[in-house]
């Protein structure tokens, strides 16, 4: 299992706030993870095809070439606005 | 050199943490940074809200303390972090430098900055009159990264 | 806009001076420096006198300030100096800027501590286990002024 | 008159803290003033050819070109330390 979480305005807009996939044991690409997800419903595809979209595999920045598998927690979010 | 970060509800007291940062042996400078909850222009912000994504914004803060240690010598840094809802003149975050000399407190200052900006994950929705909107990251944050690069 | 200007031998508080920074309008950020005597190198240090020309030190701070002031939108500038005798890690000089923006007050507290070093008439003599020496002007002092230009 | 003032480590060396100078009403060049200062004697002339020099006409900085007349504050000192 690979968790996804979603934060912030894409959380919201996704109506989400973390999702279970299942990868069986096979190590894919953040790309081809998010391929997936978009394919959920139109909603999906619009928000997660955002190109200012940021990612996180086990909370550090990666960019979506990176990889994923079994037991990583995967997050994406819209760019930061603390400080 | 030691750095401390911090992420939390509660507020922090910038009295508190300049009196830890001039304790530092061969301190001879402490910069600071606060940042406040500023009014709208058309003054209807009631509050905001700060999210984050929790453990990472910790991770994050002490990355980008460690980057600023392999670049300068620093004496201690510390960075305080608000999450949670705030009003108007409120204090959202802290960062505090202590070092020999005054150029690299200053320069370790505003580059925790610029990178928290970019890379911290918390995430502002205002609250206001007119309803609640997230806040849009400024294209001046990043460009601001571009001169450590 | 405001100025505030001091040239004195009591201590200062930056908790004070900070609280008084936070409260102007529309301030989103309060940059503070402070500088402390440091110890030598090898440690001999026992105190050292701040000399200063009365009257000229008080022009000099305060036309600073407005050079500052006329670069960069500003809330508040506020500069303390001390003067007289100080011991190691004792509190030498407070510069804090309030503005809306955070370059704009990082870049105003550095620029006034740069003018500062080289325009404002205080010397330092340091009395030390090998006698009493007055502190040198500092090269890097003057290139920072460079950058301003 | 004019009121001259040294300061710190030039205060020192020269064993003077203030000197008054009579300039019978003319306005006088900062360089010339100097210049008659630094023939009252060696010790004199050596710490006021000093390329380091500061000089400032009531209380603010100036160049040695600048001019001084009757009543003005003229001060020389070294390099300022303070911050």
């Amino acid at each position: 299992m690979i968790k996804i979480l979603f934060f912030a305005a894409l959380r919201e807009r996704l109506e989400c706030e973390q999702y279970l996939l299942s990868c069986d044991g096979k190590i894919l690409n953040v790309a081809t993870v998010l391929e997936q997800l978009r394919n959920r419903c139109n909603n999906w595809q619009q928000e997660l095809s955002r190109t200012d979209l940021l990612c996180a595999v086990n909370q550090q920045l990666v960019p979506l070439t990176a990889s994923v598998q079994d037991g990583d927690e995967l997050a994406f979010f819209p760019p930061v606005t603390g400080g | 050199m030691s750095i401390f970060v911090a992420v939390q509800s509660d507020d922090f007291c910038v009295a508190s943490e300049y009196n830890e940062l001039r304790q530092h042996a061969s301190c001879g400078a402490v910069v600071t940074f606060s940042g406040l909850v500023r009014e709208l222009s058309d003054n209807t912000l009631h509050s905001m809200t700060l999210e984050h994504y929790p453990g990472m914004t910790e991770q994050a803060l002490i990355a980008i303390a460690e980057q600023a240690q392999q670049r300068w010598q620093l004496g201690a840094v510390h960075i305080i972090h608000r999450v949670g809802t705030l009003k108007p003149h409120q204090q959202i975050v802290f960062v505090g430098i202590a070092s020999a000399h005054r150029a690299v407190a200053f320069a370790a200052c505003e580059f925790i900055m610029d990178y928290l900006k970019n890379r911290a994950p918390f995430w502002k929705k205002e609250h206001t009159a007119q309803g609640d909107y997230w806040v849009e990251a400024k294209a001046s944050d990043k460009q601001a990264l571009t001169r450590w690069e």
